[in-house]
Order: C-alpha cells, then structure tokens, then sequence
C-alpha cells in the first residue's frame, strides 16, 4: 500500500499549478465569468504546449498517453485554481469517444488536434424535460442515405460558440439504447447557438438543429453503441470531475481557514469558537476522505480495474462534499463573503453546479445501488 | 387554542390583498429580488409605498399623538408578511427603529422634522451600525465621533448600509466615549446621506444587487441630530431591536418558494415521466413541506409570545429566526437538486426550471443566516437565555 | 390566535403528571421493561378511575367526551414520564374503531369497558414481510356461513396477553382494501402468543391464527371497509403519538442540559462548551418547533378541519426530532449515559421505537407527498 | 498509488483467514456481542488466544530480544481487522499498551515476570485511566497513590473498566503528587486484580455487555509494581496511545454490518415487492456504501501514514475514528429504518430483520463516537493540529 505520488507526477502537479498561477489566475477567472468564449486563450495555449491538453490522448495520435491518475492530478489542480477551460469536455470527453469509437481515418483527423489544443470538440448531450441516461436523448437523427439529418434541441453545451466541432447525441430508434454519436460543425447550416446563463457564470449554449446534415463519415462508430462508448467515457470522466471538485473544495477549505485565524470577533479568533472550529474540522476530515476516495476510483482506472461501484461514489460524494464544505465556508465568512469581491462565493457557486452536472447525485446514486447490489441474493424481478 | 388570526386580522389580511392585487406592478412587486424585494429604491416603489402610507398602514403601531393608529404590532407583522409574498416593498426602517426610537428618545427638533415624515414616507433612511471589524459583535464598532463646538465630527467607514445608494438620511452608530466600555462609548446620529464629507461605495453581492460601504471624511453633525443621550447608543439599538422583533424577519418567501418547487414537482416530467410520481421526490418535498411548516409555527410562537407582552420574547425570536433561515438554505438547495441540470440556469435564461428561482434563491439565502445574527449567534442566545448554559465562547 | 391552553387543560396536564410520578415513576418504567404484562396494573387502574383511559370516549358510552387537544396534553405527559400503558391500543385505536364502526350492541358491549379500562382491546395489525397499507394486511379471512375463519400471523401486536380482545385486521379479497376489522378473544383456541423483545423493551407478541372462529356479531362495520376506518382512526392515533414523542424529547433534553449545567470537563461545564451548547440550541428549536406542530395537528382536530397534511406532518416531525434528540443526548451524557443506569437511554431507545412503529417516516413521507401535492398540476399519470 | 496491500501482506491475511475457518467455534466467534466481541472474557475465548500466540501472532511488532518477530504493526492491524470480522477475540492491551510501555519504560523484574506471559496470553490486563470526574480528561484523574514504606497505597475510584470482572492484573493510572500540575503527577502500576482492597462492581451498559467501577481501598502495591519514573505516567499513557493506533478503532464492524443490511435488502421484500427495487432505499444504500467507502480510505490513508514513520499521524487517526465511528452510527439509524417495524426486534427474537443485528447495533455503536475520544475531542484536535487553528475550548 502507497499512498503517495511519484515524482514526476508531483511535477506534473506542480507545473499545472504554476500554469494556472501564470496563465488563469483569479482576476482572469472572473473576467472569463459569463464569457462567450469563456476561457483564456493564453492559458489554453499553455496547457497544449506543455502537453497537458493531450496528457491522456494516446501517444500514436500525438498525445501524452498518461494514465487517469496523471488526469486526476491535473483536475485537482484545475479545480483549486478555478481554471476555466474545454479541455475536459474536448480532451476528456470528445477524446475519450473519439479514441474508443472514431475510426482510424476519424481519429488521425481528430485526436492530435484534440491534443494540441487546436482543435475544441463539446459534446451537445442534455436535453430539455430529458434526464442523463440514455431516455434523455430524443434529438432524432433520421436516415436520408448514408447521410443522416438532425432536428432537436440541445442543452448546456458548454464552449459551443469556441468549438469546432459538436459531438451530438442523438436518438435513432425507440429502443433505450439507440444513440448515435456524430460530428457538427456548430457552424452548419441549421444549427443555431443561444447563450445561456449559470450559477457558475460558465459558458454554455442551447444549441437547436433544424434538419441538420450529418455526413457518413462523421458518424462515430456502430450504430445503436453510442450510448455504450458515452456511459464509458463518462466513467472515466466523472473520477476527473471528482478530482475538481476536491480541488476546489480543499482551496475553498484553506481560504476559510485563513480567515478563521485572522478575522476578529468577540476579541478572539474565529476559529477560536468551537461551533466554527468543529465545522472546520469536520469538513477537513470529508475533503481529506473524498480526495483518498478521488485517488483510489483513479488508481482503478488507471490499473485497469473495475470502476462501477468507485467511479460513481468518487464523484457522489466528492460533489456533495464541495457544495456542503463552500456552504459552510460561505456562512463562516459571514456578511463580507456575500459581496462578489471576495473569492469565496466563487467556489461556492461553482461547487453546486458540479454537483448537478455530468450525473447528478440521484443518477449517481442509482449507479452505485445497482454496483453494491449486484451479484447479491436474487436477481431484480 | 387557535392557530388562526382573528376575524378582524383576516379582513385586514382581505383589504391588504385586494389593494395588492389593484396596485400590481411588476416593477413594484418583484419576487425575483427575493430579499432585497422589501427596499424602497425607485420611484415606483416609493410612490408604492406613499400609497401605503395614505392608506394609514405606516405608523399603525405608534401612538395617536404622534400621528399612529395604535392598533398594535400584528398588523404591521400582517401587512409586511402579504408585502413580502408578492415581492412588493415592505414598511421597515423608517415606522421601525427610526421611528420609534425618536418617540421614545428624540428631541423635539427631531420629532417634528422627521415623524411627519416618515408616516407620509417621504424619506428614506440607511442604517449604519455595522463596520468591517464589528460584524456580530456591533458593540464593537468604531467610527469615531469627535466632539467640535455645537456639534461632532465622525471619521471612519460603515459596512453592509443597503440603502446608502438611494437614502436621504443616515441613522449611524458612533464611538463618542473611546474610554467608557465598548457597550457605553455610543452615540446614534441622524446625518444627511448628501452631507460633505460622506462618500458611498458600492458592494455588489452575489443576490445580485448591491449593499454599500461609506465613509465618513470630518463629516460635521450638530448635537441637534445626536439621537438621545450620549453614550447610550447601544441600548437603543438593542431596545429597538426588541420593538422590531415582528418585522425582522419575514416568512412568506418561503411558503412562497415552496409553492414555486412543488407546482414545478406537479407538472414537470423527465424522460416523460412526471417528477411527482418520483418516490424520491417525494419523500424529499414531504420533509421540506413539514418542515416549512415547522418554520411557519416558530413564526406564530413567537407572534402569539410578543402580542402575549411582558419580556421580549427573546428566545422565541432567535429559534424562529434560526430555524426559519436554516430551512430557507435548505430549502434552496433542495429546488436546485429536484430541478437537476437546468436548474443552473438564472431568471430570464429560456427554460430555466421555476423561472430561474432555484438558482437565484440558492445564492440570495446564503445571507439569510448570517443577516440579523448568524445562526451561531442565534443558538448562543438560546443557549443563554432559554436553557440556562453558562457563556459558551 | 392563541396559543396557551385553559385552565382546565392546565389541570389535566397537572393531574396526568401528578399521575405518572405516582404510579409510574421512572422506577416502575424499569421494572416494567420486558415484562409479559408491560404496564403497572395500579397506574391503568388510576388512569380509569380519574377519566383519563375514556377521555377522548363518546360521553353517551361512558367516557368523557373530550377533544384532541385533552388526549395531545395526555400524551406528552405520557411521553414525558415514558409511562407504559395500553391505552393508545386500547382506547385511542380499538376504541376509535369501535365508535366509529361499531354497531350499537357491540359499542355498548365494548366502549364502557374501554373507557374504563375495565377492557383491554389491541390491534392485530402488521404482518411479517408487510407494510403498512392495506397491501400488508394478509391474514386471511375465509366466510363460513356468517362466521369468518383466520388463518395467518401478526406481529408487534402490544399487551396482546393482557388483552380482552384483539381487534384483528384481515383480508377478505384481493383488492387492496378488502379488509375487514374483528374481535378475536386472544384465549380462543387456534390463538397462539410468543412474547418479543424489543428495542424499546416494550411488551409485544407475535400471535398466530390457526383457522380461528370469529362470528358475526364480532364482525366491525361493513365488508370492505376496514381500511378506510382504520386509517381515519390512525389519522387521530398518530397525532396522539406525536405528542408523545415530543414530551420524550422534552425531557430528555430537559435530562441532558441539566447534565450539561453540572457535569465538569477539562475544569468547566460541558455547557460552557460551544460544541455542546449549540447541540442544545438546535435540540431545543426543533423541540419547540415540534410542539407547536402537534399543537397546531390537535387543535385542526378538535375544530374539525382537516389533517390529512398536518397529522403524518407532525408525526414525521416529532419522532425524527424525538429520534435525533436523543441520539444528541447520549453523545454529551458520553460513558455514562451508555450504562443502564442513566436515564437517558430509556428515552434514546423508545425514541427509535416509536418513529419505526404506527407508520414510519417512509410512510409518512407519502401521506405528505400526496396531500401537498394533491390539486396542483395536472393528475397524476 | 496502490490500494492493496503487498503480496507478503495479503499472504498473511490469507493465512489468518484459513486459522479461522479451522476454528470456527460460534462461542468465540460471536458478532452479535459487536464492539465487545474483542475481550477474552472466557475460557474459550483465552484457548483461542492461545492459538494465536502459537501461531506466532502475539508480538509481531515487539523486538525480537523480547521474543517478539520485528516484522511491524502493519500485521497486526491486519490480523486484528480479520479477527474483528468474524467477531472473534483480538489481540489488544496485553501485546499492546502494556507490553509496548514495559518494553520501553518497565523495570526488569515487571519485564521478566510479563512479556513472556504476554506472548503466551497467560495473562488478562484491565486497564484503569477513566474515573467519574475524569472522562474526556484523562489528566485529571484523582486515585491517590500515597508513599508507604517500600510501596504505594492506592485510594479511589476507577470506572469503565471494562476488563475488570475476568482479568488478572490491573493496569492503573494514580496521582502520586498531588502537588505537580495535572499532567505531571501521575504514575502508572500493575497490581492483580485479586488483591486486598479492590471491589469490583459490574455497571451494566446499554450494548448488553457489562463495564465496570472499580473501587481501590487502601491497597498496597509495592514499588517495584510502578511502571517507569513516578510522575510520568500521563505521558506513558499518551504515548502508548500513539504506539497503539493500530488497533484503536477496527473498521471491519462497518463492511460486515454493510454487507448484513445490502445482503438484507437484496433478499427482502415487502408486500411482495422487492426493496432492492425501492428508488428510495436505493438512494440511501448508495450514500450508506459510499460513505463506508470513505471511512476505509480514512482508514487505509492513516495506516499509510504510520507505515511511513515520522510524527504519529494524530490527525489522520483523528479524522479516521470520527469520520468512521460517526457513520457507524448513522449505519446503525438507516438500518433501523430500512428494516422497518420489524427492526425494533431484539437478537434471537423469531424474525427480526438482520437477525436482530440491526436492533443491537443500533444500541452498541451509541458507544464508537464516545470511547476512545469522543467525536468533538477528535475535532478540537484536528482543528488545532491539522488547521493550526486556535485552542477553541
């Protein structure tokens, strides 16, 4: 049993932290804030440059092929700083299909894009009154030939208006399962972006399509396995989103700390009252569980082992720890934490938007109950 | 036993509502500013609540000599709690603390200059009794009043003044006895918010709208508008605390966000399956329901403790406000997690579930427990007061 | 509004307490635990003679025909002293069920007695791997002619050995309300009782029927209706439990800041700790919250509005408060409250009791559901 | 990175778990007495001890000129976890604090006459440091030990002792300068259980098991019986602890009464539906399996930072025993109320769910966030040694 990180992987570490200090500091996360391009192009230039951007596309395709945990430690990072960027919906996600799914001639037109930075592909996945398993697609994508043509509207596509590419999900046929992956230029005909506005002030756009053309060769693998390669992908995904919101939620910890050993009341310390030095201590003691549990679903996937039960619990509860840890930071700030000039409230609304992003704590809920549940007595009638 | 108001209470509940519903504006009448929605701060919302006051509902607790009803607190607690559930401005500072505190301790001059007024509402008043180093310790504040011929100076900065922005006179809290104990060194002055010398620097917040910092540069105040006796400020300002206790604060946003999330639960679907039928759903709005309702009688205790008189009812008003605002976080958060990935979405963003009030309220109640004494606070009164427990910090 | 109690409310409270502490001081409360009969026979004795065991009972039966803002004061003391009786199944359940669904004959065969206390009735009600509803009522009811045959098992059936009657929920078709309520002498043959113990100490059976004969006139109301009765009944009964549950919780807090006044840590009182201060606030506001609730349910009661919201409300509230109260209590009793000898932990164990029985959070939770939703929307699907 | 134990590691608890399916025995193997499974409170219990001392396992981390094997803690928090498992007894205080302080700090005649009975388990400890007036505050016991010729005469009073009705010898902490500040006048002795002047009376516990007070009446107990220097004996005390984190708090209760209550609602229905079909035993399941989950890597993330030497990781401990014991009792609470009506039922009661586990689960584990430094000790300490906040109390 080791705990601990390697060196080059503490450099790894320390070099996405020194990128974020140089490239996307506070001031330039709160500038990014409501954006319609939403994150800094000289810190996403960075991350390609230094490799971070394609740290786990795989090395044929021009990318780092690093392992999850190598991934987890960057969102750790990218977490604390409150980075803005589309590297997980573009590296991770689109990536992540494309390397399963893509053919040979769709992965050497991608990936090493995807991994300098160059190219931005953003899932368009949710939709309206739809929920995150497969049911909520019902953008239909209709043969017309080889072609397939789609009409249907989409929800919190994040950096639509920066990408090049949208990967969509769309529905072709009545069974659960009947989910196609394919690639939208954002700027083809019939495609039409709305911005819209988040509690995280991030960068999200509904995206309709009318009657949208869809080339054969820009479909991504068998028909009828896109929801597979998807719920895949997000496995891999959602440990990555953990590791953020630890990120953000131990920064937001040490901020609050900071200000309970300075901030007077009474003529003591905050953190001399017990109430907030229990609420302190308590929320120390869930940051330092979700990030070892954050740790061990990355080890799992990056030693091939299986990650049903892990993956889900990591981000269930490493969310739930963020919102519940920058809850109570907000209150231990009192008055001056509710004005946008201290960065606390940052955290604070980003950590709930997390959590009900990319699988929200009722679907994640579902999948751990179904993992911890398996194999025992008989089977679900 | 009887949980119900009065028949003269609920007919002036009636006439209360049917003026609202003859005055609707939605400029006035705001539910999205959830609790900035009880500030005067536009001409609207003036002119609105000068109705208010022809109406005679501004004073209807002070006495006839000054211009009162004396018809008792209820009905200020009344009129505020139907204000607050439709989003219009409430009766607050001006009939409230100011008021009241000039009647039982003002001189002349400034009875006459300002009760008439107040009940006409043709001023508004900031308050200024927060500092950056005296949050919930207010005794602990230091704006220094300076003693200069007939009259003071104060220099130092003020916090947390919401209406410094649109305010014609500032209610403000000084140090004028550095030497006399923290709780003896205060005085209350009344100073124009235009006086030379003031300057107000906003603060935006995340509830969207703004609070204020001012500072006070050789501000120059004539004894006149010193409020009562010097050095007793803070007894004032707890006294008045005591009387305002009814419009502290007010309940009716969140029944009112509860019906917003459960008329949500009863029409929406997902994956076409509507969200009532949801068992999980349920059990969650089955616990906010009862618990509302668990905030809601908290309410009416410590109504029915102050109408009873004798002793402020000082721990009843710490365990409605300490409940009541917990719930309102929780309440918050729970409309965002039954809302699910739209309810990130803010008002006015097409398709935002409830209008876009999940998300605005989850931010706006975060001041809910900290405002009017944090939570903390709260539970160290009741601890003290009510359970007996020695100091605890 | 008005929310003080009158004088000759007052004097009820003043009289069941004066009751408890002479006839069921904590003393007896432990003697009585485990225990074949499970309540001192001088207390029930007392409690009939002075009224109380037929206070809610119609006067025209013998009772004293009062509302349920009397039988709520009742149950707080009841819950205070943790006084065991029979006198919820009894006169509360069975009785409720008399007077509503009775014949003549059979009310003033049975009312009087009740009233009294002379007769004990307790319903034979749950059953093993059921519910609930009406979906947990299985025990069969098969006609023979005008007699019923029962076969089957119940479970936590109270004072089932001291009892005159049991008032025995049977199904009698396969709609889920085909269920039908009768008297079954438990000494008749085919009747078996097993004494089981539980957290609470509590005296419950387990009682078998083994094709047991019960004929017409012990037949309750119409066939069918045994459910819809039941549950009115259940609406008053979980009200009164309510109260019970917050006069437990009230003094076990009362127990547990005295505690907190005397005992001394670390050279002060535990009180003067911040930590355990603030527990005792939250305890206290939920307490008092609690009250209120149950207040308003009674009240809604007696004035004849409706509780289909208020009544599983103000259940759901109080036992969970009552639950966490105590859970609360014996943390700052520490070690010695984990010994037999404090009395914290007779409360801390009824506490659990008593939100697990009479329908449990769960249930309760759709009971609220539904009556706060009902008439919004569209009608269920 | 790595989760898993080593092979060498794994090897070992496969060998331990082949010893106990060898010694399967229902009367030494008992997980209904829960926390209390750990005591070798019969004879049966001492034989299986026994066997464990044979097999090599009895002073694994001792040094070898002691007779022990020198091959680190590690393996016995393993053993010690498998054994808990099955509730068998565990290795504890004997191998442990007394013979880890005797090692260090003992005299040569304590050391002849107790490590090798300590490695045979022929010998029972109890030990005393709690008194009535001394809980959380171990400092300020008051049993007096005053100088008598060539010994100590001891005076007072100890309570949860809870080895104290079946052990031999006492392992006692007593005031022997009354005189020197709290934490520097106490001294720790070794005196049988058997002798004059010791009463031992039973306090029943709500966890079925039985604790106990010990009264001390003028018993002797020569010098020789002091463990170590006289006035040390609080920071032997402190030390051991350290020493002995290991064993402090067994997380394999928490996976076995998981596995009970998800084993219970694959299996169970209820009016003939299935609970594993139940949306809302399933959300709570999935909060309950993942909260286990963090409280072993808590677990696991404080081992690790034993093994790897230095500073005793008192925070990690600290984080660990809260976070682990806390959800032990919420575990407890929602199986209860997963197990519904039939969940009040006691163990060998027919047809209580879990076999009743949940019922006495619910009444042993009120004791996992008191003993061994209750829940707020653990926080003051991890908000001052981790967060290097201030002394809060």
């Amino acid at each position: 049993m080791d705990l601990t990180f390697t060196e080059e992987q503490q450099m790894l570490r320390d070099t996405v932290r020194g990128l974020c200090a140089a490239h996307s500091p506070i001031g330039i996360v709160r500038e990014m804030e409501d954006d319609p391009i939403g994150f800094p192009a000289a810190f996403w230039k960075q991350l390609g440059d230094l490799g971070v951007t394609g740290l786990t596309v795989p090395e044929a395709y021009g990318g780092g092929g690093q392992s999850a945990l190598e991934a987890m430690i960057v969102y750790e990072e990218l977490g604390r700083a409150l980075a803005p960027s589309p590297h997980f919906v573009s590296a991770v996600l689109a990536g992540g299909v494309l390397a399963r799914a893509g053919t040979e001639a769709q992965k050497r037109a991608w990936l090493p894009k995807i991994a300098s930075g160059e190219a931005i592909v953003t899932p368009a996945w949710l939709e309206p009154r739809g929920g995150y398993g497969p049911a909520g697609v019902r953008l239909a994508a209709s043969a017309r030939g080889s072609e397939v043509r789609l009409s249907g509207t989409k929800r919190h596509v994040l950096f639509a208006q920066a990408a090049t590419r949208l990967l969509v999900l769309a529905r072709t046929g009545a069974e659960p399962t009947d989910v196609e992956l394919c690639l939208v230029d954002p700027a083809a005909p019939g495609v039409t972006l709305t911005q819209q506005y988040t509690v995280a002030s991030d960068t999200q756009y509904e995206v309709a399509f009318r009657d949208v053309a869809v080339a054969a060769d820009e479909r991504l693998g068998a028909a009828g396995g896109g929801w597979a390669v998807w719920n895949d992908v997000m496995h891999e995904g959602i440990v990555l989103l953990a590791a953020q919101a630890m990120g953000g939620a131990e920064r937001a910890l040490e901020i609050t700390v900071d200000y309970a050993r300075t901030r007077q009341q009474f003529d003591k310390p905050l953190g001399a009252f017990q109430a907030i030095a229990h609420y302190l201590a308590d929320a120390a003691t869930t940051v330092d569980g979700g990030r070892t549990l954050v740790h061990e679903a990355a080890w799992a996937l990056a030693t091939g082992r299986p990650v049903a039960t892990l993956a889900p619990m990591a981000k269930l509860f490493a969310c739930r720890t963020y919102r519940d840890v920058t809850a109570m930071a907000q209150q231990v700030h009192g008055g001056i934490g509710f004005t946008t000039e201290y960065d606390i409230q940052l955290f604070f609304r980003r950590a709930k938007q997390l959590q009900l992003s990319f699988w929200d704590d009722r679907y994640l809920g579902e999948l751990v109950a179904a993992a911890v549940l398996a194999g025992r007595g008989a089977a679900p009638a | 036993m009887d949980f119900e108001f009065s028949d003269a209470e609920q007919a002036f509940v009636a006439k209360v509502d049917a003026f609202l519903e003859a005055n609707r504006d939605p400029e006035v009448m705001d539910l999205t500013r959830e609790n900035m929605a009880q500030i005067c701060d536009t001409p609207k919302r003036r002119a609105f609540m000068k109705k208010i006051g022809q109406a005679g509902w501004l004073g209807m607790s002070w006495p006839k000599e000054h211009g009162g009803s004396e018809i008792g607190g209820l009905y200020e607690y009344l009129l505020n709690e139907r204000l607050a559930s439709v989003g219009a401005p409430q009766i607050g500072k001006g009939v409230g603390i100011v008021g009241k505190t000039l009647m039982r301790h003002g001189n002349e001059t400034l009875k006459r200059e300002f009760l008439p007024k107040i009940l006409n509402n043709d001023v508004e008043f900031a308050v200024g009794y927060s500092e950056p180093q005296a949050g919930s310790d207010a005794a602990a504040m230091a704006l220094k009043a300076t003693r200069d011929g007939d009259g003071w100076r104060l220099n130092g900065q003020k916090i947390f003044t919401t209406s410094a922005h649109f305010a014609e006179w500032y209610w403000v809290g000084a140090r004028t006895d550095p030497e006399a104990p923290k709780h003896k060194g205060i005085s209350l002055f009344l100073v124009p918010m235009k006086a030379p010398g003031i300057t107000v620097t906003p603060m935006p917040t995340i509830g969207d709208e703004i609070t204020n910092m001012v500072f006070l540069d050789d501000v120059y105040v004539p004894n006149d508008y010193m409020v009562g006796e010097r050095g007793r400020g803070f007894n004032y300002i707890s006294e008045a605390l005591d009387l305002e206790r009814f419009t502290m604060f007010t309940f009716s946003p969140i029944p009112q966000r509860l019906d917003l999330l459960l008329d949500y639960v009863a029409t929406e679907e997902r994956d076409g399956a509507p969200l009532r039928d949801d068992p999980v759903i349920r059990q969650r709005i089955a616990e906010l329901a009862t618990e509302a309702e668990v905030a809601r009688v908290l309410g009416l205790r410590f109504v029915a403790a102050s109408l009873a008189g004798g002793a402020a009812p000082t721990a009843e008003a710490s365990e409605y406000k300490l409940y009541a605002t917990e719930f309102s976080r929780r309440l918050a958060n729970a409309s965002m997690d039954i809302g699910g990935a739209g309810a990130q979405l803010r008002v006015r963003t097409a398709g935002a579930p409830m209008g876009g009030r999940a998300e605005s309220t989850y931010r706006y109640t975060v001041i809910d427990t900290i405002g009017g004494g944090a939570s903390e606070i709260q539970k160290n009164i009741i601890a003290r007061r009510k359970l007996d427990l020695p100091k605890n910090f």
